[in-house]
């Protein structure tokens, strides 16, 4: 198994409810895979998921990308700073 | 290259322009184009799929919110990509305030500075903020009479982004 | 319209970025571009036919002087036209500081706000700064090692302006 | 006769040695006719004349103008601000 930490923001921080979780995962695990178990634990999110950026140890990660264990994974909607 | 000087960085602290300016002049710049964006107390801008809006509309507060490091870090990479389209920018600064933001507060800074204004800084310092509104994770939710709700972006990085 | 802040203005006293900014900053504005020069301590740039450069050279300091009311009379002229060329754009202000100012000191500012950064601020207060530069009446005498001389513009008004 | 006051600035303040002078003018002389003034009764500034920039009361004014009455007349040469 494998363990990374999520941290949700904006619009998905307020539909998770929560700022951050740590989970734990198969040790290769895609950024698509994590996705649809995110919207099959949190039901809330599902939709959310759809149109969700993600982040893999700051950096922008696609949905082909394995998680590297104890990645720090971030889902954010597009940003809108400025 | 190395001292050619970089500044990046998300704070609750207002903008000081002056201060900021200051740290990216050195004795070889001449000139500096500087971006600030404020907020809007009013506007008529369209409105999200979240929040229609027909006309123009009040704007009591924004509260921005960033994923501070990963922000800091694509500031970085846009400070980057702007040394590699305009060699002659010598200093950048590239700073966004969150925090509860009135109308008329500046809110983000991008500044370049050069030799002439002739090099490209006008037009570095627009790509400058450009990216940052396509690949710094920055959030802001507007509240207003009618409700508060999320600004979203459209912006979907591309891989290497 | 008669309402939208225009500030043009000769001073000896320090530029404040901040408090220019506020000056043209409404509810309705959410962008400003500002363009500010800066004396150079050190230069590349070729020199005039009265004191030929040839490398890098040092400047010590710069001695500005204007002819100040027809100077103000210019830089609202200045503003005249931005607003004719750019009718989104709200606030305008134009400053020159001049008297003895020493490198790295923000020497001129021109800045533009509008509701937008796509509404041609950019453009608008990149024109400002040339058109001052051609028929705003300043001048400046430059100081350094190899002596003194005046820094002499090249354009020629043409009538009408 | 008319009345007008000249104004150097930069070089050619320098080359006259004084910021201003008041001179008297006939009724109906140019721009031209006071450059030409100028040059004889100042030879030092006689070679500054040939590219010199005119204001007439705040304004640019060219060679076949007519000095108004009391005008205020500055002499400089092409701006160097910013």
């Amino acid at each position: 198994m494998n363990k990374v930490k999520l941290l949700f923001f904006a619009t998905i921080r307020d539909r998770a409810g929560m700022k951050s979780l740590e989970i734990e995962i198969p040790e290769t695990m895609t950024v698509q895979e994590l996705k649809d178990k995110i919207s099959t634990d949190y039901p809330n999110l599902k939709q959310s998921m759809e149109s969700v950026l993600i982040s893999v140890n700051k950096e922008y990660a696609f949905d082909e990308a394995v998680l590297p264990p104890n990645a720090e994974v971030a889902l954010f909607p597009p940003v809108s700073g400025g | 290259m190395a001292s050619l000087p970089t500044i990046f960085s998300i704070t609750e602290s207002e903008l000081d322009l002056n201060d900021l300016l200051a740290q990216i002049t050195l004795p070889s710049t001449g000139a500096a184009a500087i971006f600030t964006g404020m907020v809007r107390g009013e506007t008529l801008r369209h409105g999200s799929a979240q929040a229609p809006r027909d006309g123009p509309h009040e704007t009591a507060y924004l509260e921005y919110e960033a994923y501070v490091p990963m922000a800091e870090a694509k500031m970085k990479q846009v400070a980057d990509e702007i040394r590699a389209k305009w060699p002659s920018v010598e200093g950048i600064a590239i700073v966004q305030r969150i925090g509860k933001l009135y109308p008329r507060t500046p809110t983000v800074l991008i500044a370049c500075t050069a030799a002439h204004r002739d090099t490209g800084v006008f037009e570095a310092a627009r790509y400058g903020i450009d990216r940052l509104k396509e690949i710094v994770p920055i959030w802001k939710k507007e509240f207003g009479p009618n409700g508060e709700f999320w600004v979203e972006g459209e912006y979907i990085p591309k891989p290497g982004e």
